[in-house]
Parts: C-alpha cells; structure tokens; sequence
C-alpha cells in the first residue's frame, strides 16, 4: 500500500530508522547473524522479484530461482574467466538473467496459469540441464567456487553492506514500478486479464516487460549470493529451490509488497535456528504451512494489513 | 572420446518394448495425478510421496510375508490399499474444508503434506536403501528377438492395459465416474442436483492416490526403495499431465507414452544427450500444443 | 499501523535468534562440527561415518582425551544441498565456535565449504567427498581428504581391468561431476597402459535415475566386452538388479567402483549378480588382520551391524584427530593443520599415511568379484587383488600444473 | 459507424453465429435481442475481438476489425463491458477506473510516475458521472452486484470510446438500480455523445428507450428496425414475441 500524504513523513521516518538499525547491525551483533541478516536480504529480495511476476503480476512463475541462478553463475564466471574490471562484472550480470526472462518469457507468456508455470519449469530445467552438464565452462555440478571477490565487500560485514545498499536500491526501485501505472495495470492483468485487454491493455507484452523486470531483480539477487558466499552452483536453479521461494511469498503475504521479506526471513532463520536443533525442522515447516493456509490465507503481513486496514476485502477467487 | 554406435533394427525394438514397460509406471501415477487434478483441481505435489509410500508399504509388508511369493502379491494389493486408506484420512480431515482456495494455496498445502510425508518415511523406515525381490516366476529374463529382456518388465507391460481399461471403465460405465465428469465441468450444477458432491470428490482423491501407491508398489522390485523417490517421479508426472491435457486420463496415457519413449529411444540414439529430450519434448508439445495434446478438462 | 507491527515481529524473531545464541560459549573440550547428509538416499552413507567416528571418539574420551580435553562434536544436516552445508559451516564456525569441521558426502558442498575453511583458517577433514579437485586443483593447507579420490579409483581400476583381456568397452555413468570423472580417469589411465582398448559407446543417465533395464538393452546390442559403469551412491544398487534381471552379468563383464562394498551389496541381499568386478577401500572381512577382526568386532557390538567402508573412514578420521591434536600440543588451527599433514597411524587396513604434499590420506585398493558364499545373506567380494596406494595416488606434477592454472 | 456483415462463428462444430447482419450509426442507442442461446454474446465477443469470426466482415469506422486483438480494437474507440461482472476484484474502485484511464493515456509502460499522480481528474470525472463517488476507495470485490455492473460501464467508459457495447447491463440489478442505470446510458448518448451498442432480455425495456432494434434468433439476425417495425415485423411476432 502506498503511502498516503498526510502520513508519508512518518513512513519515510520509520524506514530510515530501520535502515539505520539494519546498518548498525554488524557493530554489535556477532559475526554469524550479521551473515544471516544479509542472507535474509538476499533471499527477500529475490522473494519480492518472484512476487512481481507472482502476486502482482498473477503469473505462475514456477521456476524463478533459474534468474537467480544465471545472475550468480554470470558474476562468478566473468570474475573468473575475465579480466573485465569488477564493477562492470558485477553491473552486467543483472542482465544476463534479464536476457534469459525475455527469451524465455517470449515462449511462456502465450500461456497462462499452471501451463505457464509448467511450461517456464521445463524450459528453467534444461537451462539447469546445460549448467549442470557443462564442465569444462560452469563446473558442473560441483559448481564454482572461491570466486574472487574483492575483500572490502567479501568480508562478513562488507558483503552485508554491499547487501544492505544494493537490495534497499533494488527494493525502492521495485516499489516505485509498482506504484507506477505499469504496476497498476499489471495488477489489473493479474486480476482480470481477459477485461484487462478490453480496455486496450496489451497484456502479453505487459506481462513480457514484466518478466525482464522479475528476472532482473533476481539476477542482482544471485549477485549478491555470490558476494556474500563466493560460490554458484547448480542447487541455485533447482526446482525444489523455486519452489522455496514460492513458499515465501505465500507465507509472507503475496499480495503485499513486504510479504514476501518476511517469508524469507521466517523461513531462512527457521532454517538455520531449527536446523540446530532437529534434523525435522521440515516438518516444522509443513506444520506452520498449514496452519497459515487454514487461518491466515492471505499470508502473515496480508492477514495484518486485512485486520487493520481492510476488513472489507475479498477473497472471491477470479477465473 | 573415440566411439561408433550401430543401431540395429532389433536393438531399437528392443528398445521401444523397454520403454513400454517404464511407460506403464509412468501412465499409472500420472493418470492417478490426471484425475484428481481434473476433478478436484489439486495439484497434488504430495502424490510422488504417496508413490513412495507405496513402495515402502510394498516392502514391508513383503518382508512380513519373509519374501514368499504369496507375501509379495498381497504386498502388491495391500500396498496401494494402505495409501488409499491415508489419502482418506488426509481428504476428509484436511483438504475437504479446502476445495475452494486458490490453486496456488493448494498447491502449497500438498507441499506441506509432502514434507510430513518424507519426513516420516525417514522416521519410520530410516535411511537404508531397501530392496525387494520380485517372486521367482519374475526372476531373470526371457529372450525376445535375441536380447534379453527381464521377466518382470514383461509383467508391467501387462499390467499397464489393465489399469488403462479399468480407468476407463471407472470414468465411463460407472455412476461414480460419470458424476466425477460432470463435476470436473461443473461443480455447483452437480451438486445442485443433489449429489454429495464432497463424498464424490473424496472417492476420486483416493482412486487416484490409489494409484499412485499401486504404481510405488509395483515398481518396487525393480529398484532401489529410499527417500528421494518422491522427487524424480512427481515433476515427471506433472509433465505428462501438462502435455497429455490436464485432467484427462488418456492425455496421461499420451503422455506417459511420449514421456518414456523419448526416454528409452534417447538413450538409445544419443545416449550421452538422453537427460535433455524429455523436458525437450514438453517443451516442443507445449509450444506447438499449448493447451496439451488432448483437451483438459479445465 | 499494520507495517510497524510487521517490523516489530522481525525484530523479536532476530531477538530470539541471538538469545538462542547466547547459550553456546563453553570452550574447554575440543569441539568438532560435522557437516554431512542426513536426510534422503546418500544419508546412510553419512550416518555410518558418524557411527564408525562415535565409537573412536568415545574410547579415546574414555582414555581421558586429548590435551586433557574431551573431543566433542555437533552435526548439521546439509540435505545434499550446497547452499544449507555452506550456511551451517558458517553457523559452526561463527556461532559454535568449532575448532575443526568434518563432512561431507557431496562433492560440490566440500569445494564450498573448503573455500570457506581457506578463508576461516579453520581446518576442514573431507570425510566422503570423491571428488579429486578437494586435494587437486582446488587443495590448500587446512583441507583434507580421508577418502579416495576419483583419481586414485580411475588409477586403480586401470590397473585391475588391465590384466583382464577386455578389449572393447562401453562406458556408462552418473551424469554428475563423479560419474564423468571416474569415467575419465578410468579411461585415460587405461589407454596409458593398454593401448590397444576400444571405446564402443557411453550412455549417461541423471542422477536417482530408477530404472537401468532401457540403458542395460541399449548397451547390450553394442556387444562390448565389457562395462565400466562410473556410478555412485543410490545408483549402484538399482543398477546392479537390473543388470541380474537381464542377465546383463552373465553376457557382458562388469566393472563398477563400489560394486563390492558393504553399502552396496548389504541393500541387495541375495538380489545381487554374481561376477561383477569392483573396487573397494575395504572389506569387514578383508585384510585378514587381528586389528581388523577387533574392529569389527567393536563396531558390532556397538552397533549390531558389519562396519562399512564409511564406519572405517569415521573411525581412522578420530584417530588422526586426536593424534594430531596431541602433536600439536595446543588446540591451534595452524598447528593442527600442520601436524595432520604428513601422519602416520595404524589402522584396520595397515598403516595410513596423510601425503605431505596435498593433504590426500594414502589408501590402498582391493579389486574383487561378486560370489554367493554360505553364511552371509548378501554376496561378498572375492579373488580379492590388493593394488598398493603408491600405485594410485595422483601424480605431484598433475596437481602443481592443475593448482597453477587456477 | 459499425456494421456487421455475414458474420460466422463455429466451436467445435456448433455454429453459435451462422449469418449475423448489423448496422449501427453514430450517436444511436442499438439493442440486440433474442432468446437465450441465439448468439448475442458470441457476436458481441466477435465485434470486441475476444473471439476471431470464421467468416464475414465487422468494419468499424470504415476498417475491417474482424479477428484484430481486442485491445487494438479497444484503441480505435470500442469499448465493452461484460455480461458476466468482470472487474478488478483486488483493486479499489478509483483504481479499477484509473486503470482503463491510464491504459488509454498510453501510460501502461511509464515505470516511474507514481500513479498517484496520473490521471486522477479524469478517473473522478467518470466516478462522478456514474454515481461511484462514495465508494471510490473500496475494495471493486467488495462492491454490491449493482454497484459492480455499473462499475463495468465506468472501465470501459475510461478508454474513452465512441462505440460503447453492454452486455446485459441490467442483468440480475433490482428496479431501481435499472432505472438509474438507464438513466445513466441516456446521459452518456445525448450529453456525451456515446454511440451504444446492448443487447437485453427485458424487451420492455429495449423497445423504451432504444432507437432501433436487431432480432436475433438460432444464430441469424432476422431483421433490424426502429422498435416499431420490429413489433411489426410478423418473423418477429411468431419467432420470438408470440412464441414466448
């Protein structure tokens, strides 16, 4: 939800403080949750480019981790067999995965919903298919590993910097498409596509555009995986990976912005703190899952936003 | 690498009759997935689980029988029948209160299920490959046209029409099946007519959960029961049905058909390639045939 | 409203992790973090590892420790996914404050997690990873390898199947990293030796893979004399059932790296084909040693089964552990690493030593072939050839030019 | 303005349009009517471009239309709303208007502008003329079903059309909803100037306040007239006023 103007200068006041705390966390946490929070970042703002395509824009976007992947093993690849100056490594590969969204979009987009999903899953899988085979370009399935960072940003502290900016740009800028009329007639598609046409909306090439954009985000998003881990490898572009990230979005709220944030940071520490404890912490996880889709359907933040904000809005189902 | 393959006529009949075999499999849990995905528009992703399940059932139960061979074939029938007995519990004491959320909500919950699945596989059964042995008429093999080709995979080929049929006449001939149809088109006319429309639907979920044990079950023996059989097998299912038309049996059947013989004959031709061609095909079926080969039902 | 109550529930959650956190900084024993797959089809692997390292670790505790300090370890489960085994390192290294880690079954999770060990400057013991790059090209001081290499298995395998009189050859495997280099290594030491060899054909199938019976036909109308068949893990078991449902054995020879272990053969029962040449790094029931006999002897009544190859590995990696702990003289990284590099222990299997160079323990081969034997449920390997780890172990001069390159 | 010309339309073999004939000229109310299952819909599917005709001609403003996407028709100013209510269910009403606004504006790729910023004038304009002002923050899927099908006049009022189609725009409202929304169509004709194109099943209604009339019937148009030569009309009477 956009802010409204009476208000805005307490939104923008909130967020700084929490940009300020997030920026002070490495002074007095210890190392490994420093690490951690910049995971979180990493995977939320992958979560939030998967949610572009899937909460906002209505698409089935089954196999996002594939432009995950792609951004990482892009990075990785140009810093290890290139002697191209790093920043410019680091700025190009972003587009790499956006290459790959629009070509892969261009074949998805006639489709729709669960043919949509499964068609872009068979296509991700033999981009997988060829990163895991390639051996003597992208390692195989043993992946790569030590890619040269340099150790101002591949630090615990430095990576989390570099996160905490990069994923805070990406995140605004995220924001301010999708209050732009592009994110608003992308939602209009996402609830109606056929009366979206009607009224004049190209909807495949708007929902081509909307791919790139997804794709992109989520190759900044393995990017920064590779910063703050200096390793790709082919688990980055799993199915079962893609599906993680789904998982978020509906735990966190996938008709929020901020929804699928939480998801990620809910399901990344519960992975790390009850991995500690249980190898079952699966089975913790299927247990929350359920209980989310029996009481809370709109997600946690779409659950909180319903019972401040909308008593009001509808759950009816849109064919 | 120096190499030449010849391939021989033989040889690819060979091959066409092993990928027959890997079909049946293939078209009896994917068809189970078809049906309860036509009717009752879950994408059921817990369903390789339930496949599992069945061979792990087939297992144990043949393993209380100390492998005879009248062990192994009330195995193969309790099998399938326990994870009916499950896919019940779980229909009526969960996903009966969830018919009309989203797909994508759905789709989650079988996740969760899936993962409580695994995890009790482990639980129960540990981590230790396990590995039956089929009765000793399905031992070793028989030569057709020179080769050798196992006994039990001749089994499979003849088991697979027998589902084939007895789908078809579950779904054509029966009350159950002909009120399934009509609710997979229209669910709230079928119910306005008075139909128990939720007893209907609990009956096809079970069918083809049904199913998906039968096929754990029946291809326990010839391969290694762990953890991890759920994964392979549930994207392939999920393929077939997209390619073979959601919801519709005989999609299934196309499907699992063009599934396992690009499969076999890939192996055959390109061997070192074999791994692409079925995402391949899904991917030149769905371009050229964007709805499935044969029409779904939603 | 609403976003500030979503912020506030981030927050407690990251309150409660690092309260949780707060409760582990007792730092008096030695503390090893073991990395390895605990869930899933490679998990019995790991747990027989785990079991063979517990019944070391405890007798060497019982006899009052190391530097007058108990040797205690945490697991994490890594589910054969590299970005969970990295995080866990992390979380080992950073918040459990492990003086050393162990692990793990996947290869590509030992590369990361020994890029990560470089950095820390923590030492990093590869318990099951294959993988010939760990101490290869991508080798440094504080990694180590306690297992063979797809080198060594290529090396020793090219030795065994040289004496054979196989001439044309078909090769088929995983297609994963392992697979392709067993295959290659296999294949390109044998060429070295035996010239006149001839490659047929190759068929590759993907990994979990449930049913060879199309592979097994499609390579059988070829007609080689015999099948170097590079597959690990789960894939063994499933291979060596179809290939006696076929009667693949009986038409062709066959070659197989862990055809003949415990962990293979144990699933299979009576299931398994007869004839099927393997290489193995151990066998319960060979050498016939009394140290040998006492081991398995200790490990089934601990755990009331035959040890395997892995129990071994767990077993002889305490051992090092401690020894090297002991010679250090202080629970130092640098010193430990140090120390390990280039030790001498005893073992089951003879004396082992760590090779100075590359931190790869020296292991030697048995080469031998599947046969029913009364008294155990499960085939045994027999005609057992013992090919010595100076043959195998990959050349220094390979690993100098691999390393530099990098 | 538009006119329709042999027009054919088959799914699977079932021929929903045989032989449609349609004449509509600027600034006229025309009304289809038929009984259920003569082909209304298709044909009005057909002339938005939802559905491609077999055969036939459909110009709209002097160019053949036929089988264009829907939304380049939409762009030549024709513009429809659904029988079915079909609006943004997720979206709030402002926001459901602003959308057919912005789309029209050729704003759908401006990645940049808050739309808070664009198109609020316009889109009030519209709300007003319809009578949605007060509910314009509410959620669209929360709206009463009157409410809604006047919501759907509202879209597609904000592509700015000169050919507006309904369908069935007062199915299922209670009487007072339909007088006002008659009142509302009147408006749009004579104050702005809208050319309409519905179809009805209340034939009281149609011959009220139409200026002429198209009989449709089993897929074929039988004749098209002013409301009186249509009550003439003895096709008429015996298919379709009589029968009933």
């Amino acid at each position: 939800m956009p802010p409204d103007g009476l208000s805005r200068l307490k939104w923008f006041t909130l967020g700084m403080a929490v940009l300020i705390v997030l920026a002070l966390c490495p002074q007095f946490l210890p190392r490994f949750f420093t690490y951690l929070l910049a995971l979180i970042l990493i995977t939320g703002l992958m979560a939030t480019s998967l949610n572009v395509a899937l909460g906002f824009g209505g698409m089935y976007q089954f196999h996002h981790a594939v432009f995950y992947g792609v951004g990482a093993y892009s990075v990785s690849l140009m810093l290890i067999k290139t002697n191209l100056p790093i920043a410019l490594c680091f700025f190009t590969a972003p587009f790499a995965s956006a290459v790959l969204a629009l070509v892969m979009g261009f074949i998805c987009v006639r489709l729709s919903k669960l043919y949509f999903g499964m068609l872009q899953l068979s296509l991700g899988s033999l981009v997988w298919v060829v990163v895991y085979r390639w051996y003597s370009f992208t390692g195989g399935d043993d992946g790569l590993h030590g890619v040269p960072i340099p150790s101002l940003i591949s630090s615990v502290s430095g990576s989390f910097y570099f996160t905490l900016i990069v994923s805070v740009v990406s995140l605004g800028l995220m924001y301010v498409i999708l209050n732009s009329p592009f994110g608003q007639i992308l939602q209009a598609i996402r609830d109606n596509p056929e009366r979206s046409e009607t009224i004049g909306v190209h909807v495949r090439a708007h929902q081509l555009v909307t791919q790139v954009i997804a794709g992109f985000f989520a190759g900044v998003a393995g990017v920064l995986f590779v910063t703050v881990e200096g390793s790709a490898f082919p688990d980055l572009m799993s199915w079962t990976l893609s599906l993680e990230f789904l998982i978020m979005c509906l735990l966190g709220g996938w008709f929020t912005f901020l929804g699928p944030m939480l998801g990620a940071a809910i399901i990344v520490s519960l992975r790390t703190m009850v991995g500690v404890y249980t190898e079952y912490w699966t089975t913790v996880l299927a247990i929350i899952l359920m209980l989310l889709i029996f009481f809370l359907p709109e997600g946690v933040i779409g659950y909180l936003e319903g019972f401040f904000k909308r008593p009001d809005v509808s759950t009816e189902e849109d064919r | 690498m120096d190499f030449s393959t010849t391939i021989t006529f033989n040889g690819l009949i060979q091959q066409f009759i092993v990928g027959l075999s890997r079909t049946t499999i293939l078209f009896i849990v994917s068809s189970g997935l078809s049906l309860v995905l036509g009717v009752l528009r879950i994408p059921n992703v817990a369903h390789g689980s339930l496949y599992m399940l069945g061979a792990f059932l087939c297992y144990s139960v043949a393993t209380l029988f100390g492998n005879s061979p009248i062990g192994f074939w009330f195995a193969i029938l309790l099998a399938p029948i326990g994870v009916a007995i499950i896919s019940l519990a779980t229909e009526r004491g969960l996903f009966c209160h969830l018919y009309d959320r989203e797909h994508l909500m759905l789709l989650l919950f079988t996740f969760a299920l899936m993962l409580i699945f695994h995890d009790a596989v482990k639980l129960i059964w540990g981590s230790e490959y396990r590995s039956l042995t089929p009765p000793v008429i399905f031992q070793g093999s028989l030569p057709i046209l020179g080769m050798p080709f196992p006994k039990y995979n001749l089994f499979l080929l003849s088991i697979g029409p027998i589902v084939a049929v007895g789908l078809w006449f579950l779904t054509q001939r029966t009350k159950i099946g002909k009120i399934a149809r009509a609710a997979a088109v229209d669910r709230d006319m079928v119910g306005a007519v008075g139909i128990n429309v939720s007893w209907v639907f609990a009956s096809v979920f079970v069918i083809g959960c049904f199913l998906a044990g039968l096929g754990g079950a029946l291809v326990a023996p010839t391969q290694n029961i762990t953890q991890g059989m759920d994964h392979t097998i549930i994207m392939e299912a999920f393929l077939i049905v997209i390619i073979g038309g959601l919801g519709n049996v005989w999609g299934a059947l196309l499907g699992a058909l063009i599934f396992g013989l690009t499969d076999s004959m890939g192996i055959m031709i390109l061997p070192q390639f074999s791994i692409v061609f079925p995402y391949a095909a899904v991917v030149i079926v769905l371009i050229f045939r964007p709805k499935g080969l044969l029409r779904a039902t939603w | 409203m609403r976003r500030i109550v979503s912020y506030m529930m981030f927050v407690c959650l990251l309150a409660s992790m690092i309260g949780s956190s707060t409760l582990t900084f007792a730092a008096s024993d030695i503390k090893v973090g073991i990395i390895d797959t605990y869930s899933g089809p490679p998990s019995s692997y790991g747990l027989d590892v785990l079991d063979g390292f517990k019944l070391a670790l405890n007798k060497i505790n019982a006899n009052g420790g190391v530097l007058g300090k108990k040797i205690t370890f945490v697991t994490r489960d890594d589910k054969f996914k590299v970005d969970l085994g990295l995080t866990e390192a992390k979380e080992l290294i950073m918040r459990e404050n492990v003086n050393l880690l162990l692990g793990t079954i996947n290869s590509a999770v030992s590369l990361a997690v020994s890029d990560l060990a470089k950095k820390e400057k923590i030492p990093f013991i590869v318990t099951y990873g294959k993988s010939s790059n760990i101490t290869g090209s991508k080798g440094h001081k504080f990694v180590f390898s306690m297992n063979e290499n797809t080198e060594m298995i290529g090396k020793a395998a090219a030795i065994g199947l040289a004496k054979r009189p196989f001439v044309k050859y078909w090769i088929a495997g995983d297609d994963y990293e392992y697979g392709h280099a067993i295959a290659d290594a296999v294949w390109n030491h044998l060429k070295k030796i035996k010239p006149d060899v001839k490659l047929v054909g190759q068929s590759w199938w993907k990994v979990g893979e449930p049913d060879f019976t199309p592979y097994i036909t499609s390579i059988l109308s070829a007609k080689p004399d015999a099948v170097i068949v590079a597959t690990g893990g789960a894939g063994c078991i499933p291979f060596l059932k179809a290939a006696k449902n076929t009667g693949f054995n009986r038409k062709v020879a066959i070659y197989m790296h862990t055809a003949t272990e415990l962990s293979t053969l144990r699933p299979l029962g009576l299931d398994a084909p007869q004839g099927v040449i393997g290489t193995a790094n151990y066998y319960f029931y060979y050498p016939e040693t009394p140290e040998n006999k006492v081991f398995v002897e200790e490990f089934k009544k601990a755990y009331s089964r035959y040890p395997s190859f892995g129990s071994l590995i767990g077993w002889y990696t305490a051992n090092f552990i401690a020894k090297a702990y002991e010679k250090a003289g202080k629970v130092d990284p640098e010193k430990f690493a140090d120390a390990l590099s280039g030790m001498t222990i005893d073992s089951p299997i003879g004396k082992l030593t760590v090779r100075q160079f590359d931190n790869q323990l020296m292991l030697p081969m048995f080469m031998g072939v599947t046969k029913k034997v009364p008294g155990y449920d499960f085939l045994i390997a027999t005609d057992i050839v013992t090919i010595p780890a100076e043959e195998i172990m990959p050349s220094i001069e390979d690993i100098k030019k691999a390393r530099s390159q990098d | 303005m538009l006119s329709v010309k042999d027009v054919q339309k088959s799914f699977d073999r079932f021929l929903a349009v045989k032989n449609a004939n349609l004449e509509v000229e600027r600034g006229e109310i025309v009304a289809v009517i038929g009984p259920n299952g003569a082909g209304k819909s298709t044909l009005f599917g057909l002339i938005a471009g939802r559905l491609a005709p077999d055969k036939g001609r459909i110009i709209f403003k002097g160019k053949d239309i036929g089988g264009l996407a829907s939304y380049l028709i939409c762009r030549r100013g024709l513009s429809m709303s659904f029988q079915i209510v079909n609006v943004f269910n997720r979206l709030t009403v402002f926001e459901n208007v602003q959308v057919s606004v912005l789309s029209r504006l050729r704003r759908a790729f401006d990645l940049i502008t808050p739309s808070k910023r664009v198109a609020v004038e316009e889109t009030r304009e519209i709300l007003k003329s319809v009578g949605l002002s007060n509910v314009e923050n509410r959620a669209s899927g929360s709206l009463s079903h009157g409410e809604r099908k006047v919501l759907e006049i509202a879209i597609a009022l904000g592509a700015n059309p000169e050919l507006l189609i309904l369908d069935e725009p007062t199915a299922g409202m209670a009487p007072d909803e339909t007088a006002s929304t008659i009142k509302l169509l009147e408006y749009l004709n004579s104050d702005l100037g809208l050319t309409i194109l519905f179809c009805e099943h209340d034939i009281e209604l149609v011959f009220s306040f139409a200026n002429r009339v198209m009989v449709m019937r089993q897929g074929v148009s039988i004749v098209q007239g002013t409301p009186q030569e249509v009550k003439d009309n003895e096709q008429v009477r015996e298919a379709y006023l009589g029968g009933s």
